[in-house]
């Protein structure tokens, strides 16, 4: 063993405050009330990116995990946290796209005058924090029993935030998700209870080093398989998210297409690449694999048929999403392809969360501004809203993976890992994906850009178009990361940590 | 050996079980939901004062000897209040 | 037949049944029933986990036991969010249907 | 003792029975009575497997207070007339569905089958540093709960109150601030008086002692706190007390009081036992109970707050 992972390293710390930060934030929130859930997590989004970045540091400067056990108690009685390379990529991540919708939603999600507190004003600055201490769990949790409970955290916070407008379609939507959401828990959980009762531990590492390929173990790992899968929508239990990410505001819709579906497949990567290394994983990689094609197949052609700009942009998430699940026959292995098929799956992640907050931001502004959001009535649009449709088109162009941009980069790595392990199957989907990608960027960027007459019912605030432009340009200069970079979310990878020799 | 005090159990304990038996028969057989709401409260009351009396002897200590009694109590005061509710709305429907 | 072969049994006829339940019936509050009994069968099995590590003068092994409370509260809370929504929906609309058609064809609604 | 097999084949069936009923019942309203009498029998299965604390968890909040609140909402779209009746699901459909079922189920039996021989425990660990970290805690699910999986607790204590939230958040915007409605009964008759006024002083008489003794015995915070928050809840429905508003400081201080304290003496851990969420060796005992008393408090009002739903301009009549 390299690196002892059961013990806590100097710096663990730091995981600790990363997740306790916007738990207090809620905390404080909910007993203060009126006013300062707005200013709690406003002035605690700095706070939270800074850890995370102080968190990346160590993990970099030390090649390896950063590890705290709760409590001092080590598994597998106690709970520990663990950040690796991806864990820090996306603890940057995520407090990056917070920041930018808490932001974004201080305009819409502030309490009116004349009101101390407001339903929609508490209820969002709440769930947002609770969203994002449930993905820093998710991002950093070590025991599958603790990240069951930062499951139900973030499906508890994401479900108010899609009805929050109380229209019955969005609670229709809202109660839709729940159940799929519930569905997907208790799945989870059952196999949680199966790996205990096998093993009797739910700590990550020291399963990895203790299991074997037993049907208890397959049918554990099936069971948990599906409920993930249900949390994540992949293709074909995608059905609720269109309704879901597409009738809650711009801000939350951010939010949820662009982390929230990542935290569950982010457990999905943990599952099968650091709890089971030591199964021989190959169909069930391949079987994965379809369903991502199916997805990006499915997701792309339901997207170009969309009458409405955000059910488009959601339907491109299922598609999306599908492009995820190919890391899983493209990372497989410990040859040197398996390499690139994990840079090229993290980098889709990133690209993907990035360009999508952009793109559900601008949508909420061009609605907001044109009063509607329906495709055909666009003509024009983008000359009186040209700062947006910069945006829509710099996202699009990494959803579509064009050069240069971090959608880009994600492809071309698939592609290249998919030649390199032979699979060259794999290269239909992705590529036939990118040309759907294509025509439904397309589909909104030609009538806007078309000569039309269209009047605004208000101009957006160029600070908003500027936070969306930004997230945008982030997805962009992904496709510029060096070597460095990628040898970066290598760092605790199980393979390399000697486990599986 | 049996002592006299088991003997007093298990009269007990049976003469609670005859009443829980005719109350479910009650339940099941009676034509309506009065005279079930009357079964019922037969085999909460009696059945249940029964077996608890039937029990004490066989208790560890005073204190749980209590908690038996009390148990009784409870559930004698909670079924004649939902008795009474039941038989309220009853009513209400009736009308 | 031992009783934590019997139990395994019930818990894993409840998750059948509740997968069944789940997936066919149409209302909400069907669907959240049925979700209850899968929960529980999914106790069940911690709870044959829990019993079947009996050990060091234990009849159970308490780690899982203290998880089954834990998710019976997280069963009882989403139970309780989803029968809010579910009474919501009923107020704002007078049916309660999950079909997302349902609501964008006959003007489906502008509240308030 | 050789009843006892006869005794677990009956309650075993009548489970499956009660629960196939819940899931075939045509009528909505029977289907959740159904479900509350399904809860019950489970608490005994619970005790079969020795596992009483699960088993007054089971009843108290599985059937007693998760019946409140769906009795509640089946009695209210029970009486709301459905347009368009429900669509049955086609033969092929139902067929289907019923083999997958019968597939998962027998894969879970089989997997519960191949457990291994002889069970890994944690039983031995828990004993062993249920006296080093737990200090003294003679139920060790009290000391695994607060202990070594004090994270978890409190994460899922932080659940509830998002649930509340939550719950909250569904409300009309003009309603923000009022009381919830949906305990308010119209008129309170003279039995339910009756029983609150009896019940309620010796329920909460046995919420505090089932929460005092869960540190040796079976029960604690969880247990104790939800019958406390039933007999609010009995009390409220008697209109002996009223529903709080929703924006009263005591209930917001109250809900979050469990979590907030968990969380000062976590912080505190690392100044006075070297780690977050550790505890002075000496003081774990008095430390772990005065927490559980806070959490008591925060479940005691979460509980009849998530059953009384979003808060409403309906006026008391």
């Amino acid at each position: 063993m390299i690196a002892e992972l059961g013990t806590t390293t100097p710096d663990g710390y730091l995981l600790v405050l990363a997740i306790l930060l916007p738990l207090v934030g809620i905390i404080l929130s909910f007993i203060l009330g009126g006013r300062s859930p707005e200013r709690v997590a406003l002035y605690s989004t700095p706070f939270g990116f800074a850890l995370a970045c102080a968190i990346a540091f160590h993990v970099g400067q030390a090649g390896k995990p950063i590890v705290y056990t709760i409590g001092g108690l080590p598994p597998p009685l106690g709970i520990a946290l663990r950040a690796d390379g991806i864990s820090a990529v996306m603890l940057i991540a995520a407090a990056v796209i917070v920041t930018a919708a808490a932001f974004y939603a201080r305009a819409k999600f502030a309490t009116p005058h004349g009101v101390r507190e407001s339903r929609s004003s508490l209820t969002f600055w709440i769930m947002l924090q609770a969203i994002w201490a449930a993905l820093t769990i998710i991002f950093v949790g070590g025991d599958l029993f603790n990240l069951y409970v930062a499951l139900e955290l973030l499906t508890f916070a994401a479900v108010p935030l899609v009805c929050i407008d109380g229209r019955p379609e969005t609670l229709a939507a809202a109660l839709r998700y729940l159940l799929f959401a519930l569905f997907g828990s208790i799945s989870y959980l059952l196999g949680v209870a199966l790996f205990y009762g096998a093993y009797g531990t739910m700590d990550i590492w020291l399963l990895a080093q203790r299991v074997q390929a037993t049907p208890v173990v397959w049918t554990a790992a099936a069971l948990m398989t599906v409920g993930l899968l249900a949390k994540t929508a992949l293709f074909p239990l995608h059905l609720w998210l269109p309704p879901a990410h597409a009738n809650a505001p711009a801000a939350a819709s951010a939010v949820l297409s662009g982390l929230v579906v990542k935290g569950s497949f982010f457990l999905t990567l943990r599952l099968w690449f650091y709890v089971l290394p030591a199964l021989p994983t190959d169909k069930i990689a391949a079987v994965l694999g379809w369903l991502g094609s199916a997805a990006i197949i499915a997701g792309s052609i339901i997207a170009l048929r969309q009458a409405r700009l955000k059910l488009l942009i959601a339907y491109s998430t299922v598609a999306q999403i599908g492009y995820l699940f190919l890391v899983f026959p493209l990372a497989t292995g410990t040859q040197s392809w398996g390499a690139i098929g994990w840079s090229a799956g993290l980098m889709q992640l990133l690209a993907h969360a990035f360009a999508k907050a952009a793109m559900f931001f601008s949508a909420g502004l061009l609605a907001e501004a044109l009063g509607h959001d329906q495709i055909a009535k666009l003509g024009g649009a983008a000359r009186v809203l040209p700062l947006t449709f910069l945006t829509i088109a710099l996202g699009g162009l990494s959803l579509m993976g064009l050069p240069p941009s971090g959608g880009f980069s994600a492809k071309w790595l698939m592609l290249q890992a998919s030649i390199a392990s032979g699979q060259w199957l794999w290269t239909l989907p992705i590529l036939a994906g990118s040309l759907l990608a294509a025509g439904y960027v397309y589909r909104i960027l030609a009538p806007a850009l078309s000569d039309g007459q269209i009047s605004l019912e208000s101009a957006p605030k160029r600070s908003y178009e500027a936070i969306a432009l930004a997230l945008a340009m982030i997805a962009i200069a992904l496709g510029f990361a060096p070597q460095t970079f990628f040898d970066f979310l290598e760092i605790g990878r199980p393979w390399r940590l000697g486990n599986h020799d | 050996m049996i002592t006299l005090l088991d003997l007093f159990s298990i009269a007990a304990i049976g003469v609670g079980t005859f009443f829980f038996v005719a109350g479910t028969v009650g339940l099941l057989r009676f034509p309506d939901s009065l005279t079930r709401l009357h079964a019922l409260t037969k085999a909460d009351n009696l059945g249940l004062g029964m077996v608890a009396l039937g029990l004490i002897p066989r208790a560890d200590s005073a204190l749980s000897a209590l908690k038996l009694i009390v148990i009784w109590v409870l559930v004698m005061l909670s079924g004649a209040s939902t008795s009474q509710l039941i038989g309220r709305a009853l009513r209400r429907g009736r009308k | 037949m031992t009783p934590l072969m019997l139990a395994g049994l019930v818990g894993a006829s409840l998750v059948g049944l509740g997968l069944y339940g789940l997936i066919l019936h149409p209302h909400p509050l069907r669907k959240l029933l049925a979700f209850n009994l899968i929960g529980n069968g999914v106790f069940l099995v911690f709870g044959i986990v829990a019993r079947r590590g009996a050990a060091a003068g234990f009849r159970f092994d308490p780690v899982p036991q203290a998880m089954i409370i834990t998710g019976i509260v997280v069963a009882f809370a989403a139970s309780a969010l989803a029968v809010a929504i579910i009474l919501r929906l009923s107020a704002e609309s007078g049916r309660v249907t999950l079909d997302p058609e349902a609501w964008t064809k006959p003007n489906g609604g502008d509240a308030t | 003792m050789s009843l006892r097999p006869f005794l677990d084949v009956i309650l075993a069936g009548l489970v499956l029975g009660v629960a196939i009923f819940t899931i075939t019942a045509r009528d909505l309203f029977a289907a959740v009575v159904g479900y509350v009498a399904y809860g019950l029998l489970l608490a005994f299965v619970w005790i079969r497997l020795y596992a009483p604390d699960v088993a007054l968890t089971e009843a108290a909040v599985g059937s007693g207070v998760t019946g409140v609140l769906l009795i509640t909402a089946g009695k209210r779209l029970g009486a709301l007339k459905n347009p368009a009746p429900e669509a049955q699901p086609p033969l092929t459909l139902k067929l289907l569905i019923g083999v997958l079922a019968v597939l998962v189920a027998g894969a879970l039996g089989a997997a519960i089958l191949l457990l291994p021989d002889p069970p890994p425990s944690l039983a031995p660990e828990a004993a062993a540093a249920a006296d080093s970290a737990g200090a003294g805690l003679g139920n060790p699910i009290t000391a695994v709960l607060m202990s070594y999986r004090s994270f978890d607790t409190m994460l899922e204590k932080l659940v509830l109150i998002l649930a509340v939230v939550g719950v909250w958040s569904v409300g009309a915007d003009k309603a923000w601030g009022s009381a919830p409605a949906e305990l308010r009964q119209p008129k309170a008759t003279a039995p339910m008086v009756f029983l609150a006024q009896m019940l309620a002083p010796v329920g909460v008489l046995i919420g505090i002692h089932i929460f005092w003794t869960g540190a040796n015995a079976p029960g604690g915070a969880f247990q104790g706190g939800a019958l406390l928050a039933a007999m609010w809840m009995v009390i409220m429905m008697a209109q002996l007390a009223k529903l709080p508003r929703i924006d009263a400081q005591w209930l917001r201080v109250a809900l979050v009081s469990g979590p907030a304290v968990f969380l000062i003496f976590g912080l505190a851990g690392e100044v006075t036992a070297g780690s977050f969420f550790a505890y002075p060796h000496s003081l774990a005992k008095p430390i772990i109970l005065f927490i559980e008393a806070f959490m008591v408090l925060s479940i005691t009002a979460a509980l009849p707050m998530l059953v009384a739903g979003p808060p409403s301009e309906r006026p008391d009549r």
